[in-house]
């Protein structure tokens, strides 16, 4: 089965030429059905591979073609098949294939739908891409290809001009990352040669290889731009907010449960190399903590409901990053499908609330919903019991271990991150009375217009809904089973680094701690929100509705500065400057011909007077300067 | 022989569309598709030989009428082959003033710009790189924008003024050689590398200024945005996809193996100006509003880029920038093809008027992003597989700055996404205001851009023809 | 020594025909005729003539070699195709079409003097049969007070430039008591004769006057504007050509072993004639004065030639004095087909006239030393002659600069004829023969330029 | 006699010709003053003639005078016709041409 | 100090004088016949360097026939001292500062000439006899072909000089 890997990203590659060649005539539900089924296909394929790398736990190695050879450099075209990617290959498939259904329905009055399927197909091809790649490279052109397709999808509808801005920031803020990830993959060439991953980790602690200490940092580093580009971290995040500006499904599935995951993906991959470089991990854990904790922080008070998801991503990214900094890197995965799960979920349920509210994503325009869509809000309140830790949730069981592991590293941080933690609860409470309980505050057309959505849309809710229950039982903490499936399975290719066994007492201890605190907090995001308050904020609030000016600042001193610089290179550098140069050079020509002309006077006299004294010069230089 | 039919067959067609008139064009097309023809043969040919023909000249210099045929002549004969038919059959319904000598003027500098990329013979290859320039010059300032008179003057005496001394150059190593091939690339090569290190240094810089004129190197570049935006645009592609080429491969013909001493000493500086030039030019072109002067700037930086990597004296940089040239070539050329597409349907190149290309001509919208893309070195383009192996070479130079060159050349990456992207969001995108009329592409345009789109993506995906294709060279320049 | 007795005689031939023939049309065939007959003579001249050592005649007055002969055959070749290009034009100077050839055939005389002259009294006479005729044509035009006036600057400055020019003979006599050029001898190496350098000086000034070299330039534009434009053609390309090679065989030949005492001297002449002659051209209205100008930008090259004291400048010059002549005698040609000779009058010639616009582009394309045509090639010869030199390498590099600017006033003429919109009107119909022979000059540009070979074979 | 005073007699014959070519207006005042120069000139092949007891210096006078005199006559004529045109032998009246 | 130097001295002087006269005399006639006795001057300079035939072939050449011509000519034209205007004093002062500073150049040049003294003895080099030897011998091509200019100029003042 590992052999047909090829054919995983082969399925949507094929969708993607189908649609995207025949977008302008194809019927629209033929579009989704073959967008829908090539995923389909991929999955099935991957289940496959996944049962079979599962038993056997073999790493296999697909070799395609050559892709780049030059010299030394050699990058072949070829996919990894291991337990790593193999989980990801399912969730990437699994959680595809569900979007891709619900987007069948949600999509449907939209007159791009074909393309729309067309660039999806396009997202899983590249996803796929960059989780099988082998090497690094085939890893980037994944990478950079979803960066694309988000893109594209995040200005979908292009039409509008933020919407298409939110696009250009998206794409540009990724490719500050992806420098970082080209630096850092150039090192790798540079000091060892390669960029495949076998050949790279073997080397790793091959002594022929010597290189100091701070080259692991600084690749590591390097690499840990990228994904923090990809995955929206400090200080590259604000343009996953921004990605809301897409439709609904296209931030399920790319800006919650897999494109930004690439990031998490890549360190985990790289497991080997940041063990190495301790100064590195800190840093991955601290960046993760605060973006936990800044972006939980601004959630707070959104009233986007797109946006406090999005918030709420970039937050759960952060503990992610948390976790791979105390060189937990499994948790760190754990926590990826965990959260594919239950941020899909969120996402496609907040999906089915704006089309019932005819893209209402105001929150403080809704309310009471839960009357008029039961479905949709059963399903909400499962994601959010599940994101704020609710014992029995899978996120409880992800989290926990995220926070444990923390403990272990340094308890500090495990009490910011419980912060953070408990954060998330308040926002996602907030979030889901807001919309689902109390009254409606829309118009009365809108409530006239409250539907349940059809079944396209709600049986993948239903499906994750499941999902965002029990994925949790795959990695248990030791406490109550000693088995931890996951651990088990990616032990092969991921190699926790530095773990801390936490006696069984402390571990029930932070396990009541935080499911109690959190339970705290739900209750008085509900005693908050019972009765809303839209005042315009002030003070602290202000400055979280305004997202901490994160945007200001950056336009402040970046954009604008370099708009500035740019407009001045233009008007002074450039014209003036060189430009003027030159020309200056042209027009002292024409000046100088101007004045040397008025030599030739046109009395006869006057030349021969010249030609006397050029003679006298002469005669001057050759008899008392040259001898 | 079959070298100089690759020139010949340009200049004879060319000298005859000047009475052919209307039939001009035809005639353009059918020399171009045989050049193809005898470039693709060459290229395969120049696999595993290389193809050579030398002629007495005047033997009084030791000049010779020589030409061969190694992996970088023949992907960038190949690169110019490709190029003409695509410019003439994406011109075809379009109708020039005085055919005749329109497409002689092309075919004639077709010659001129195959004959550089072929001359063995120092004399020789001063001869064709001015044969290519006049053409240019009479397309530029005949057929051009409302400025064009003193702009491609600047254009002309600007590159005019580079070749000189790099003729000075040339006479001085020459003359370190007698007999009947004084002029040959190998005397040349030996006569400037046993000069001594300090005439090595100076004579570098009269060399490379024709060169970094022609690439254009910052701050040699000042012609370029104003000569891109008024020559018509077949002339435009003529410029931008094979006449800054002819700089890139002088610098690795005429130069670096000439003046190594030189180039060793310079290759810091000239990778800086390189590198500066690419941030500069990437700045400026964020601020630009005419769609030619963007794309001019942001050719200016791509060079840039390739002549940092070309200094950087690695052989995956070469090897890199044998895959950039072409790849290079092929997608501005696109890249002109759409703004000239722009232009002609809807007079104007100012992006502020500009917007909804999306909706009016979605066709033409998709090969936009698609080119775009490769323009910003997307993965899977062919862009992407060249800058890769020039930031590869950059960072692997011997100098002692190298990690700071590639950083800093490779934030060219991210503005050169912010000037695409926003050229992309303000032609493509956005409601169809001033772009209501006119139509999508047309037959003849779907082919060119057909051309430029497959090749795009079949080098992105595939890039190992051209790879192999130039490995030889590159291993042969720098071990 | 055969072509100097026949164009006198050829000359005073025609200056009788002017008596017994009416028509000016059949005199001008006539001195066509005369002519060829004398390319004829020359060619024999140069077939019978051994390829080894030079000839001398007349107690060493001569020296003939094959150099020298292969450069009159050009030359006269040159004329003839004067002749045939203006020939027409020339009848509608004067009345005195009979003399205005015969003093042609004149200045060929001393064309053929300056090119094997032996002794310095021959150089003298030679100047001077060059010279004269000269101030004659430049007054020929008497309706026109600009003709009266060039010849009357010619005149005054001519004069004064032979009375330098005797001193400077009078002082190398003084220093060395002989005339003859081959024998001169420079006492005391290190400490040369001060009589002989200032001797040289004088010398190179007079020379300089000739060739229009700064500071001694300043007659050029006034003499070559005011005079006939047909003769202008003339005195422009083979009477200066001439004057270079006597400039050069004294320069070269004799002072050669004394090069460190006038190399420099001469090397800032040279910059100051690129430097005035380019810059100067920039600025201008006319063609006609224009192409004065560029004369004397051209004149800084061909002294390149006389600087570089080498093999490589004898051949550099010939290359030179030929491309030189033949493109400005057919940029002559087409001038002289125009009703105004300002930039403007050109404006749209290429519409008009597209064959004669093709032509004039070639020419002017071969001034401005663009590759594939004769300019090119002579610059660089006399180029690669400087810098086998060995010091002269940073004048090369601003001889070549001010190449570059030259640009700008050859391309001005391309920019109206083509570029412009407008009505260039002709002065008269361009016939058939005018364009095949402006055709021929073309292609013998373009021969120039590409197989140079073919110029040096004899030599 | 050193050969100098003729040197610097010559040399002043010379030099002050040439101040009275600048000095002057009248075209045949020029004229004459260049004569002066050629005879400057005369002296000094005499005197080296003398120097040398070398006849040819004197045959070279011999031309010099020959040629002058031609030179005369034809400077002479072009006088007579700008006088005929302008009425006047000015040189400065004659600046048509310049610049 | 004997007659040789006496007479040197003395025709020099006059010679000197008489050219300063030329230039500076504001009449042209006066000009005239200044030059005409510095020609005369020179003619005794001749005389004292035993080049007899050329003092008395340079009076009748000069003295007679071309200034008699000048002369022709200035009378032709009636010109007197009024008409001619003057340049003016700063364009004459730059005249003659040029005119002198080549002098001086030219002077200090030669300030070190080692040139021999010349002899006081006759010589008869300067007869017509040998003269005319070299002159038909040595010098016969430059005799000849000074026909080719004299045909010239005649040409010359016939096409110049003819009326239209």
């Amino acid at each position: 089965m590992t052999n047909l890997v090829y054919l995983v990203p082969l399925f949507p590659l094929i969708g993607f030429l189908i649609n995207g060649i025949g977008w302008r005539k194809m019927p629209k539900s033929a579009g989704g059905a073959i967008g829908s089924i090539a995923i389909l296909a991929s999955f099935i394929v991957s289940l496959g591979i996944f049962f079979e790398v599962k038993s056997t736990g073999a790493t296999t190695i697909v070799h395609l073609f050559d892709f780049i050879q030059s010299g030394k450099l050699y990058i072949p075209f070829s996919f990894q098949v291991d337990a790593l990617s193999s989980l990801f290959l399912l969730i990437i498939t699994g959680i595809g294939f569900l979007i891709h259904v619900y987007s069948t329905s949600y999509m449907h009055d939209d007159e791009g739908m074909v393309k729309y399927f067309a660039f999806l197909n396009l997202f899983v091809f590249s996803m796929l891409l960059l989780v099988l790649g082998a090497n690094y490279l085939i890893m980037f052109i994944g990478w950079e290809g979803v960066g694309l397709c988000s893109y594209l999808l995040i200005g979908f509808w292009f039409k509008n001009r933020d919407y298409t801005n939110a696009a250009k920031k998206a794409f540009i803020m990724n490719r500050i990352g992806d420098l970082g990830f080209l630096v850092g993959m150039l090192m790798i060439l540079f000091h060892f040669g390669t960029l495949t991953y076998a050949d790279f980790f073997n080397n790793l602690h091959n002594s022929d290889v010597a290189i100091s200490n701070n080259m692991y940092n600084w690749i590591a580093i390097c690499l840990f731009i990228g994904a923090m580009g990809k995955s929206a971290q400090i200080p590259l995040y604000t343009w996953l907010p921004d990605a809301m500006a897409g439709p609904t499904p296209v931030s399920a599935l790319i800006h919650a449960a897999t494109m930004v995951t690439a990031g998490i993906y890549m360190i985990a991959r790289s497991s080997a190399l940041y063990n190495l470089a301790p100064l590195a991990q800190n840093l991955v854990g601290i960046i993760g903590l605060a973006t936990a904790i800044l972006a939980a922080s601004i959630a707070i008070k959104q009233y986007d409901i797109k946006k406090v998801l999005a918030y709420s991503t970039v937050s759960q990214l952060g503990f992610m990053f948390l976790a791979l900094g105390m060189g937990a890197y499994t948790t760190a995965v754990f926590h990826v499908m965990t959260h594919a799960f239950f941020k899909a979920l969120l996402f496609l349920g907040s999906g089915s609330v704006i089309h019932a509210m005819g893209g209402e994503q105001d929150i403080r325009k809704m309310g009471g919903l839960n009357k008029h869509m039961r479905i949709t809000g059963i399903t909400f309140l499962i994601g959010c019991l599940a994101i704020a830790g609710i014992p029995g949730f899978s996120g409880f069981f992800s989290k926990d271990e995220i926070l444990a592991a923390t403990y272990a590293h340094s308890p500090v941080m495990y009490y910011l991150a419980l912060g953070a933690a408990l954060m998330t609860a308040f926002y996602m409470f907030r979030l889901y009375f807001l919309t689902f309980t109390g009254s409606f505050r829309g118009t009365e057309e809108q409530h006239h217009h409250l539907h349940e959505s059809p079944a396209a849309m709600t049986i993948p809710l239903i499906v994750l809904a499941f999902f965002a229950i029990v994925g949790g039982y795959v990695g248990l903490p030791p406490v109550i089973s000693e088995h931890h499936s996951l651990n088990s399975f990616l032990r092969s290719v991921v190699s926790n680094f530095g773990e801390h066994e936490l006696s069984h007492a402390t571990e029930w201890m932070l396990m009541g701690l935080s499911s109690g605190l959190v339970i705290i907090t739900i209750i008085i995001a509900y005693a908050v929100n019972k009765k809303p308050n839209f005042a315009p904020n002030t003070g602290l609030a202000k400055t979280l509705e305004n997202k901490w000016y994160v945007d200001e600042l950056y336009d402040a001193v970046i954009v604008n500065p370099l708009q500035k610089l740019s407009g001045l290179l233009d008007r002074f550098a450039e014209r003036m400057g060189i430009d003027g140069l030159v020309n200056g050079v042209g027009k002292i020509v024409r000046w100088g011909s101007d004045r040397v002309r008025l030599l030739q006077s046109g009395q006869v006299g006057f030349y021969i007077f010249v030609m006397v004294i050029g003679m006298t010069l002469l005669f001057a230089i050759s008899f008392f300067w040259i001898q | 022989m079959i070298l100089t039919l690759l020139i010949l067959v340009p200049l004879i067609a060319g000298i005859f569309s000047f009475i052919a008139k209307d039939g001009a064009k035809g005639l353009a097309l059918i020399s171009s598709l045989v050049t193809l023809g005898l470039a693709a043969y060459i290229s395969m040919a120049a696999n595993t030989a290389s193809l050579s023909w030398t002629m007495q000249w005047i033997p009084r210099l030791g000049a010779q009428l020589s030409f061969q045929a190694d992996g970088m002549s023949a992907m960038l004969c190949l690169l110019t082959a490709i190029i003409m038919p695509v410019i003439f059959i994406s011109n075809w319904n379009k109708e020039v003033e005085k055919p005749g000598a329109f497409y002689g003027l092309m075919l004639l500098s077709q010659a001129g710009i195959t004959g550089v990329f072929l001359a063995y013979d120092a004399l020789l290859f001063y001869f064709f790189w001015e044969l290519a320039l006049i053409p240019v010059y009479f397309l530029c300032s005949r057929w051009g924008g409302e400025k064009r008179i003193p702009v491609t003057f600047k254009f002309f005496v600007y590159t005019f003024v580079g070749s000189l001394m790099m003729l000075s150059a040339l006479i001085y190593l020459s003359l370190q050689n007698t007999g009947v091939s004084a002029y040959s690339w190998q005397n040349i090569v030996r006569a400037g590398a046993s000069l001594p290190a300090v005439q090595q240094q100076f004579l570098f810089w009269l060399i490379f200024i024709a060169f970094a004129v022609k690439m254009p190197i910052f701050p040699f570049h000042t012609w370029q945005p104003d000569t891109y935006e008024q020559s018509p645009t077949p002339v435009t592609i003529i410029l931008s996809a094979l006449m800054v080429k002819m700089g890139m491969f002088g610098v690795i013909r005429w130069l670096m193996p000439v003046l190594p001493a030189g180039v060793a000493f310079w290759s810091n500086t000239i990778i800086i100006l390189s590198v500066i030039g690419i941030i500069y030019a990437s700045l400026i072109a964020i601020v630009q509003t005419d769609l030619k002067r963007l794309v001019a700037y942001s050719s200016i930086a791509h060079m840039g880029l390739m002549s940092a990597a070309a200094f950087a004296q690695t052989n995956v940089g070469l090897h890199g920038l044998m895959v950039q040239m072409f790849n290079h070539g092929i997608n501005i050329t696109g890249m002109w093809l759409i703004v000239s597409m722009v232009e002609q349907r809807w007079g104007t190149r100012d992006m502020g008027k500009l917007g909804g290309m999306a909706i009016t001509a979605p066709k033409m919208a998709i090969a936009l992003v698609i080119i775009s893309l490769a323009n910003v070195a997307l993965p899977l383009t062919n862009g992407f597989i060249g800058e890769f192996m020039l930031f590869n070479g950059l960072f692997e130079s011997a100098s002692p700055y190298h990690i700071t060159f590639m950083v800093v050349a490779g934030l060219g990456i991210i503005l050169g996404a912010v000037y695409t992207l926003n050229m992309v969001q303000k032609t493509a995108y956005g409601n169809a205001t001033a772009m209501t009329t006119g139509g999508d592409i047309t037959a003849n345009e779907y082919v060119g851009l057909a051309i430029v789109i497959g090749l795009i993506l079949v080098l992105g995906i595939y890039p190992k023809p051209l790879l192999d294709m130039t490995a030889g060279f590159a291993n042969m320049m720098i071990p | 020594m055969k072509a100097i007795i026949a164009t006198t005689v050829f000359g005073i031939v025609l200056m009788f025909a002017g008596l017994v023939a009416k028509e000016k049309r059949s005199i001008s065939t006539l001195a066509i005729v005369l002519l060829v007959a004398l390319l004829g003579v020359n060619i024999w001249d140069l077939v019978t003539t051994p390829a080894t050592a030079p000839q001398s005649f007349f107690n060493n007055m001569l020296r003939i070699d094959r150099y020298a002969l292969w450069f009159n055959t050009l030359m006269t070749g040159c004329t003839v195709l004067y002749a045939l290009l203006v020939g027409k034009d020339i009848e509608k100077v004067g009345v005195h079409v009979a003399e205005y050839f015969a003093l042609i055939f004149f200045i060929l005389c001393g064309v053929y003097l300056l090119t094997s002259y032996n002794n310095m009294l021959m150089l003298f006479l030679g100047i001077e049969i060059l010279s004269i005729p000269q101030y004659i044509l430049a007054g020929s035009d008497k309706r026109n007070l600009k003709s009266s006036e060039a010849a009357l600057k010619y005149f005054l400055m001519g004069s004064f430039s032979t009375g330098i020019l005797l001193m400077g003979i009078t002082l190398l006599y003084g220093a060395t008591g002989t005339f003859n050029i081959v024998g001169f001898s420079f006492l005391q190496s290190d400490l040369v004769n001060p009589l002989a350098i200032a001797g040289i000086l004088f010398l190179m000034i007079a020379l300089g006057f000739k060739v229009s070299a700064a500071p001694m330039h300043t007659w050029t534009p006034d003499v070559y504007d005011g005079a006939p434009t047909p003769f202008t053609a003339y005195m422009a390309t083979v009477v200066k050509a001439s004057a270079f090679l006597a400039f050069m065989r004294l320069f070269s030949v004799s002072f050669g072993s004394l090069s460190s005492h006038w190399m420099m001297l001469l090397a800032i002449i040279t910059a100051a004639t690129l430097l005035v002659g380019n810059l100067t051209a920039v600025f201008q209205q006319s063609v006609k004065r224009m192409l004065a100008y560029s004369s004397i930008a051209q004149a800084g090259f061909m002294l390149f030639a006389v600087l570089a004291v080498n093999a490589t400048a004898w051949q550099g010059m010939l290359i030179y004095a030929v491309a030189y002549s033949v493109a400005t005698i057919g940029m002559f040609a087409v001038l002289l087909k125009m009703k105004d000779y300002t930039y403007d009058g050109f404006n749209g010639l290429a519409k008009k006239e597209p064959v004669l616009a093709f032509f004039t582009t070639i020419f002017i394309l071969s001034l401005a030393g663009i590759p594939l045509t004769g300019g090119f090639m002579a610059k660089y010869f006399v180029l690669l002659a400087a810098v086998e030199q060995g010091q002269l390498f940073w004048l090369v590099i601003f001889g070549l600069l001010m190449a570059a600017i030259s640009a700008y006033y050859y391309f001005r003429v391309i920019i109206a004829m083509y570029f412009k919109q407008g009505n260039a009107e002709l002065n008269e119909e361009v016939t058939g023969t005018d364009k095949f022979w402006l055709a021929v000059t073309c292609v013998l540009v373009v021969l120039i330029g590409t197989v140079p070979q073919l110029f040096l074979n004899n030599i | 006699m050193p050969i100098q005073y003729y040197l610097f007699l010559s040399m002043a014959l010379f030099c002050i010709g040439i101040m009275g070519t600048l000095m002057r207006r009248n075209a045949i005042i020029i004229l004459m003053c260049i004569e002066m120069m050629l005879n400057a000139v005369n002296l000094l092949l005499v005197a080296f003639s003398k120097m040398y007891n070398d006849p040819s210096a004197q045959i070279f006078v011999f031309f010099i005078m020959v040629v002058a005199a031609a030179e005369v006559a034809v400077g002479l004529a072009i006088i007579v016709m700008m006088y005929r045109k302008v009425h006047s032998v000015d040189i400065n009246i004659l600046n048509r041409l310049k610049h | 100090m004997g007659i040789y130097e006496v007479l040197f001295w003395f025709l020099t002087v006059m010679a000197i004088s008489c050219a300063l006269g030329v230039i500076l005399s504001r009449n042209p006639v006066n000009s005239v016949l200044f030059l005409i006795a510095t020609f005369f001057a020179v003619s005794g300079h001749y005389i004292l360097l035993n080049a007899q035939f050329l003092a008395i072939v340079n009076i009748i050449v000069y003295a007679g026939a071309i200034m008699v011509l000048f002369l022709f000519v200035i009378m032709l034209m009636n010109l007197n001292a009024d008409t001619e205007p003057q340049k003016n004093r700063l364009v004459q002062l730059a005249g003659v500062i040029s005119g002198g500073a080549l002098f001086l150049v030219v002077l200090a040049a030669f300030r070190t000439t080692t040139v021999s003294v010349l002899e006081q003895s006759a010589t008869d080099i300067g007869l017509i006899k040998n003269l005319g030897k070299t002159l038909f011998t040595q010098f016969v091509l430059p005799f000849e072909i000074s026909s080719v200019l004299f045909l010239s100029a005649m040409i010359g003042a016939i096409v110049i000089g003819k009326k239209e």
